[in-house]
């Protein structure tokens, strides 16, 4: 299918990433969305969740790799190539950032900056570009009418890595999702993608 | 055509494919999604002529399964971890009777201390109770199986168990394959029944049997678990000839052929050594992986013939036998009787610690330097062993045996400061 | 539950005569009955679980018109009917699990429904043990599902085919070999066990009975009653054991009959969870000449005996005859409340 | 289905290989056990029998009534006069009430009027010819039954009519005279010779003239006894059975209207009645000792109270005098005897009527060499024979109850006798079957149903008439009470040893009536069929070790 956005690299050999969040603020699904996207692009991709009873605003993480070649690999990911945060107040709880490549992408579900949030040192050359914080759950509520920002966070992610597109973002979400919940969240992902892409925020 | 599916969602839709009559079940974590798309397939009326029953029990989703098969049903239920040792008693009586009943176990940990997480010591501990079982390295594997585990089940009359790893595998998302509905149907044919209940020709089933012909009739489920070991390849090879793809068989091998070491793996742990064989391959090293897929019936010969280049075999299992170590270790041992092949255990993944390349590749090392105890845990938390041996054995002596399995995992019995 | 025949020698409580017409005759008179248990099976002499089994089979097999397919757990009456190398049974018939007979009832049924085999019916049957103990969970997830199955309990109050232990449904004072004669509450304790009928009331299925084998038209009828309606149906049979109960080989029936009419063993109908009809006690008497005739309560009559406890007994069957309208009294609608009895309620109506 | 699994699936009714007949100690068997109800009868009914055919209604009581004439020609008469000895035997009464095998057996008798029913065809002609003396029941019930035989008999009788006590004797509202006469033409038409009116005086003379092979007699005891009563002649005085003899041939004593009785027995209670009915208003009955003690059947008492008879116990008749008689009061001393107190009192009476006991004109047998007399009476043996060889005697005047019932039996048995003796085979005797009792009815099984109350006549023609007092039973009513009958001892086809045996090892015949088997191959002996046959027609024996 149609690479979307304006894809600057191809994706590498294999990719790792991790989300960090909440039980029940989509983490799980992030995971399976990113892994759809993936399969949509044509890539083999792999999701799965930190298994185990996760129970409402206990910390949860999932996982999702990506490769051109079957996936045999089934270890928790240790060295993401991304870590995706969807609620920021983990940050002082979980070692969200743990094993992080050293051009590893950094996505913050916040409205603040990285240095608002304390994080300047994550800001190395390395990763020019790849350290973002989006307001993703104010456009998930602004289109969602709720906060669940896992679908922008996927649009953002696309927009910074372009492992995935955004067109297969939203192809993921319309494959798991239905009607206007599929909508409004491929909308959300589109404002989010379009908000790092924005000059004026990267 | 390939989806990006969740492994339980790709089981219940290829079980349904394989158009069983009777679905009962219980739910168990990590088992529910599977037997939740399957409910869902038969209210919508996806799955057609299909009776799901909520039990009450898994005691009864597999009395209601042997009812089920004994009224001439294809009949199919999943369970896990407390759940099957909950069925353990219908589980000898399915067995018994001959009833070719499917049972996916998302295999999971038995308590106590209560854990949901994966190893094989439920189906481990059912070991004996006279099914099939067959062991999935990957979800598209774990889906192969079922269409063949059907056939084969029917095939012997006796049941057959298919496990694949809890969460690891069933709630991975993957690419996979579902079967076509035409050619599940042409590889299973229908539902032919040994025995059946029916008023136009009615049978007694479930007499009771006394010395006089009690040990024919077990010797009799033997031989069918042997006629298994020839079936089994049989049919992985139509599998293959039909949907040109491999799966099952007694076991499959990953440059094994010139081996020196060759590691023993059930599961989905295969994917992540072969990852680190071909490294180590690459580095030039000598060693071979071997993925068994058919536990029960146990393939001695076969297994003995594959391993017989070897310079030493290690078992890594996700399962304990409490006070003696491995236990699939203790069949290939059996196997290779005879041979002066050293052979050692591994016991890791329990209770759902991940199995991880990085401690593989040293422990692989340390394998081919000939260095690896008999009985080896891996990623064994030492500091905690020893600070509550310690703490345990205040006052008191541990033993020889147990001091000299505390020296195996390096651990010298340390003085009170 | 019986009608009135216009034979005044036999009433309705032989099992035939020659001036009743074929549709007044119970089953049991006809040559040609099915003897869905047939000759040659191990029962004890003199054993009630074989004759409710009989009735109640055969009453089913005409009701379904041959059809029927049976379900049995573990116990005296799958032993003594299929040692290997021979079956006394004529129906299909399936033995699996001491505790799971309903639960497989189930998957027959299940199974006949995927086949759209609606011909068809499904009977689960087993002992007390089987039934109101190890298999109840079985039961009354069966009931609460709605399963089309009938299953008929044979009730002889324990475990005899073991040995004779006690179940949930041994009564008070009963001697087994796990409540011994002694100490100062001899037998089975007071306030203990349950009443399987109630409690299947309560799952408010379709029908509900109880019966011995002292009436067998009376078990005939409700067999064939029951499989007049579709989902989950119970029947209770109270079966004296000789073995059991210590009581003379010939005076099954007797013993049977006498707990119907001291009150010790109510039998009644209940559809929707609501009991519709009781069989009135014809000659009543008291509890003693009920406890008499069996070596189970020997121990309170020897020596100088336990009248205290007597009492007690008949105290129970009283309660049962004033709660469920035992009595002849002319007053027909029976109405009862069954949250009530079972709050009042010893040890239910056994 | 092939290759069935080994061992755990088994082939559907194998266990018939599996023979549990050895396990028995104790084998039932079906046994006959004899009813009380005939065993209290002393016409020697089959009761059982006739009341088992009758159960089917319908044709059934055809059956039913020729059942009951082979031992009694007379059931129309039998079921109005009988005193039923066989309800008091009866079963049934320990349960609820007794059958009324009477009532029925009066219904069938008068179907068998109603329909023209006819007695059995006799048996090929014998050419012995009998004399019987007599045409009472007794010599009736012989004649009969020596005719079925082939024989030919001759009956003569002194009276004007047949019947003997049944005509002259009971009073025709118990016995309707159109009744009796059909009755006894049936029997006549079988070729029985009647000479009435032809007194018979001289034994041996009559049988060598009639070139009889052999005799019966039964005169009955016709002779009223008497009393000596002091101032006798002052009031009217006779004796009831000259008066109800006298009622029967169309007198109308003059009575009175205040009727003293003396007397305790049924034949009191006749001439009392009967004396009510001719004008009478009220008739006393002076009797020496108690209630209790009177001879007199119960069920005669009530409906002579009913009708207004009074009673003076313990009373005895001192003297009579114009228009009254001296009662003396009595006391029972120690030994229940009647003893005078001598308080008198004094009753009005316009007639005294003796009731005191009747006797046999034994003149034609006082001359017969052999012949043994006492008290009154003909000695005979168990052959009904006397001690004069070919010369029987039954009825009234032999020693036994004096009612129809017994006379009929008496006619019957010394039939059976002289017809053995005629063909030089002795009758044999009746077998010893053993009784049926109550703890043997399992009465469980039998519905709770009192018997039928038979209807009466109204108390005013009652007082006027000679009509019927009590009424027969309907279809409905005799076919109730006939199916209250328990059968005792004896199978009826009910099935229950069938349907009972947990072990199916009793073998019922197809078609019903036919008897059941047991199968001895697996019956264990438990004894349930015989525990709940409800009519105890099963009984466990021992088996042979």
């Amino acid at each position: 299918m149609a690479k979307g956005g304006g894809a600057l690299t191809v994706a590498p050999q294999m990719f790792q990433a991790r989300v960090h969040g909440r039980g029940g603020q989509g983490v799980v699904t992030a995971a399976e969305l990113l892994s759809l996207a993936a399969f949509a692009e044509g890539l083999e991709a792999q999701a799965f969740p930190s298994f185990g009873s996760e129970r409402m605003g206990a910390p949860v993480v999932a996982f999702c790799r990506t490769d051109t070649k079957p996936i045999r690999l089934r270890e928790p990911i240790a060295e993401p190539d991304a870590v995706i945060i969807q609620d920021p107040t983990l940050l002082h709880h979980v070692d969200v950032f743990g094993g992080l490549t050293e051009t590893g992408y950094v996505l913050i579900n916040s409205a603040r900056s990285i240095e608002e949030l304390g994080l300047a040192e994550l800001l190395t050359p390395a990763r020019a570009g790849r350290v973002v914080t989006v307001p993703a759950g104010e456009l998930a509520r602004a289109r969602t009418g709720r906060p669940i920002p896992n679908a922008a966070l996927l649009g953002a992610l696309s927009a910074m890595t372009s492992v995935v597109s955004q067109d297969s973002i939203e192809a993921a979400i319309h494959g798991r999702f239905k009607g206007k919940m599929a909508d409004s969240n491929a909308a959300a992902a589109r404002d989010a993608f379009d908000y790092v892409r924005e000059p004026v925020h990267a | 055509m390939r989806e990006q599916l969740e492994g339980s969602q790709g089981i219940a839709r290829t079980v349904a494919r394989c158009r069983p009559e009777v679905v009962s079940a219980y739910p168990i974590t990590p088992q529910t999604h599977i037997v939740e798309a399957l409910s869902r397939m038969v209210r919508s009326g996806d799955l057609e002529h299909c009776e799901y029953v909520n039990v009450e029990s898994e005691f009864s989703a597999m009395s209601v399964a042997i009812g089920a098969s004994a009224t001439g049903a294809r009949t199919y239920t999943a369970t896990a971890s407390q759940g099957l040792l909950y069925m353990a008693e219908a589980l000898f009586n399915a067995s018994g009777l001959g009833l070719p009943i499917v049972m996916t176990v998302a295999n999971r940990a038995i308590g106590s201390p209560i854990n949901i997480w994966n190893d094989h010591s439920d189906a481990m501990s059912m070991r004996d109770c006279g099914w099939i079982q067959l062991y999935a390295a990957d979800n598209q594997e774990a889906l192969d199986l079922h269409i063949q585990a059907f056939f084969l089940a029917e095939a012997l009359s006796v049941p057959v168990m298919v496990c694949m790893d809890g969460f690891v595998l069933t709630h991975a998302f993957e690419p996979l394959e579902i079967p076509l509905q035409n050619d599940v149907d042409a590889f299973l044919g229908p539902f032919e029944p040994r025995q059946v209940l029916d008023p136009d020709d009615p049978v007694t089933i479930g007499a009771m049997v006394g010395p006089e012909a009690f040990t024919e009739v077990r010797y009799l489920s033997h031989i069918k678990q042997m006629q298994a070991l020839d079936l089994i390849p049989e049919v992985s090879a139509d599998f293959r000839e039909r949907f040109g793809r491999e799966a099952g068989g007694l076991f499959s091998c990953l440059h094994t052929d010139d081996a020196e070491t060759i590691v023993i793996v059930l599961g989905s742990v295969f994917g992540t050594i072969a990852d680190v064989v071909d490294d180590l391959r690459e580095q030039g090293s000598s060693i071979g992986v071997l993925s068994l897929k058919s536990f029960r019936p146990f393939p001695t010969e076969e297994l003995r013939a594959a391993l017989s280049g070897a310079k030493r075999v290690v078992t890594l299992e996700r399962a304990l036998q409490v006070g003696v170590g491995g236990i699939v270790s203790e069949n290939v041992r059996s196997a290779l009787s005879g041979t002066s092949i050293p052979t050692h255990t591994v016991i890791a993944g329990l209770g759902g610690r991940p199995i991880t390349r990085k401690t593989l590749r040293p422990l692989f090392a340390t394998a081919m330097a000939g260095e690896l105890p008999e009985v080896h845990f891996l990623d064994l938390r030492e500091d905690v062993i020893e600070r509550e041996i310690w703490r345990a054995s205040e006052g008191s002596h541990t033993g020889p045996h147990a001091e000299s399995i505390l020296r195996n995992i390096g651990i010298v019995r340390a003085e009170p400061v | 539950m019986s009608e009135t025949l216009p034979y005044y020698q036999t009433g309705t409580f032989a099992v035939g005569g020659r001036l009743l017409t074929p549709e007044q005759r119970a089953v049991q008179s006809d040559p040609d009955r099915m003897n869905a248990i047939t000759k040659g099976h191990r029962a004890c002499q003199g054993c009630g679980e074989a004759l409710g089994a009989r009735y109640a089979m055969d009453a089913a097999v005409r009701a379904a018109d041959g059809r029927v397919i049976a379900a049995n757990a573990t116990g005296c009456l799958e032993v003594f009917s299929t040692p290997y190398p021979e079956s006394s049974w004529r129906v299909p018939w399936i033995h699996s699990l001491f505790g799971n007979a309903p639960a497989v009832a189930t998957g027959v049924a299940a199974a006949l429904r995927a086949k759209g085999r609606t011909d068809v019916r499904v009977i689960g049957q087993g002992g007390d043990g089987g039934t109101v103990d190890i298999g109840f969970g079985a039961l009354s997830g069966m009931f609460e599902r709605g399963d089309d199955v009938l299953y008929v309990c044979y009730d002889n109050e324990g475990y005899m085919n073991t040995g004779v232990q006690r179940s949930a449904a041994t009564p008070p004072a009963a001697r087994t070999a796990t409540t011994e004669p002694v100490g100062g509450q001899p037998g089975n304790s007071f306030g203990q066990g349950k009443s399987a009928p109630l409690i299947a009331m309560a799952h408010e299925i379709p029908y509900v009975a109880t019966a011995t084998v002292g009436e067998l038209r009376d078990l005939e009828a409700k067999v064939t009653r029951a499989m007049e309606f579709h989902g989950p149906r119970y029947i209770h049979v109270l079966v004296p054991c000789p073995l059991g109960w210590g009581s003379a080989t010939n005076e099954t029936i007797q013993i049977a009959r006498l707990a119907k009419e001291t009150g010790m063993f109510p039998v009644f109908e209940a559809v929707d969870g609501a009991i519709t009809s009781v069989s009135k006690i014809r000659r009543r008497v008291p509890v003693e000449q009920y406890l008499r005739g069996q070596k189970r309560y020997a121990h309170l009559f020897s020596g100088e005996g336990r009248p205290d406890i007597v009492a007690r007994l008949q105290a129970a069957a009283d309660r049962n005859i004033e709660r469920f309208g035992l009595l002849d009294d002319g007053d027909e609608n029976v109405n009862i409340d069954l949250l009530e009895v079972l709050a009042t309620s010893e040890r239910g109506p056994q | 289905m092939t290759e069935r699994p080994f061992a755990i699936t088994l082939d559907v009714g194998s266990s018939l290989a599996n023979r549990t007949g050895d396990w028995r100690t104790e084998r039932p068997q079906y046994v006959r056990r004899m009813p009380p109800c005939n065993h209290g009868c002393p016409a020697g009914e089959d009761i059982q029998a006739w009341l088992f055919e009758a159960e089917s209604g319908g044709g059934g009581y055809e059956r039913a009534w020729r059942t009951l004439v082979q031992s009694n020609p007379l059931p129309a008469v039998m079921g109005r006069v009988c005193y039923h000895p066989c309800e008091t035997a009866c079963n049934r009464g320990q349960l609820d009430e007794a059958v009324g095998i009477n009532s029925v057996e009066r219904f069938l008798g008068d179907e068998a009027i109603r329909n023209g029913w006819e007695l059995p065809i006799p048996g090929p002609p014998t050419g012995r010819r009998v004399l019987v003396v007599g045409a009472g029941p007794s010599g009736l019930s012989c004649a009969y039954q020596l005719a079925l035989r082939g024989h030919h008999v001759t009956i003569r009788d002194q009276a004007a009519k047949a019947g003997g006590m049944m005509r002259y004797g009971i009073p025709a509202y118990r016995l309707q005279r159109d009744v009796l006469d059909d009755e006894l033409a049936r029997i006549f038409a079988l070729g029985v010779q009647l000479e009435c009116g032809e007194p018979v005086s001289d034994l041996p003379e009559a049988m060598r003239e009639g070139a009889f092979d052999a005799v019966f007699v039964a005169v009955g005891a016709h002779v009223g006894r008497h009393v000596d009563i002091p101032g006798g002649t002052a009031s009217h005085v006779l004796d009831a059975v000259s008066m109800l003899h006298g009622v029967e041939e169309g007198e109308k004593p003059q009575l009175g209207r205040r009727v003293v009785v003396y007397g305790g027995g049924n034949t009191a209670l006749d001439a009392a009645r009967s004396a009510r009915r001719l004008g009478a208003t009220d008739p006393v009955i002076v009797y020496r000792r108690t209630r209790e003690r009177m001879p007199a059947h119960e069920a005669e008492m009530q409906e002579a109270e009913q009708e207004g008879i009074t009673f003076r116990w313990l009373s005895t008749i001192t003297a009579s005098g114009d228009g009254h008689v001296m009662l003396e009061k009595m006391e029972l001393d120690d030994t229940g005897f009647p003893q005078p107190t001598g308080e008198l009192e004094e009753i009005e009476a316009d007639t005294v009527v003796l009731a005191v006991g009747q006797d046999a004109d034994l003149a034609l047998m006082e001359d017969l060499d052999g012949v043994e007399v006492a008290d009154h009476v003909v000695q005979v043996d168990e052959q009904m024979m006397t001690g004069h060889r070919g010369v029987f005697a039954g009825g009234d005047m032999v020693p036994a109850d004096r009612t129809v019932a017994v006379a009929i039996g008496h006619g019957s048995r010394a039939a059976r006798s002289i017809d053995g003796w005629l063909r030089g085979v002795p009758a044999l005797p009746d077998p010893d079957v053993e009784l049926a009792t109550f703890e043997e009815i399992n009465p469980w099984y039998y519905s709770d149903a009192p018997r039928t109350i038979q209807p009466v006549l109204d108390d005013v023609r009652r007082a006027t008439t000679f009509d019927e007092v009590v009424k027969g039973l309907d279809h409905s009513s005799a076919l109730f009470e006939a199916r209250r009958c328990l059968s005792c001892g004896n199978c009826f086809s009910c099935d229950n040893c069938f349907g009972v045996c947990p072990d199916n090892a009793v073998l019922k015949p197809g078609a019903d009536g036919e008897p059941y088997a047991f199968d001895l191959d697996f019956c264990k002996g438990c004894g349930i069929c015989a525990h709940e046959c409800p009519c105890g027609a099963i009984e466990m024996i021992p088996e042979a070790s």
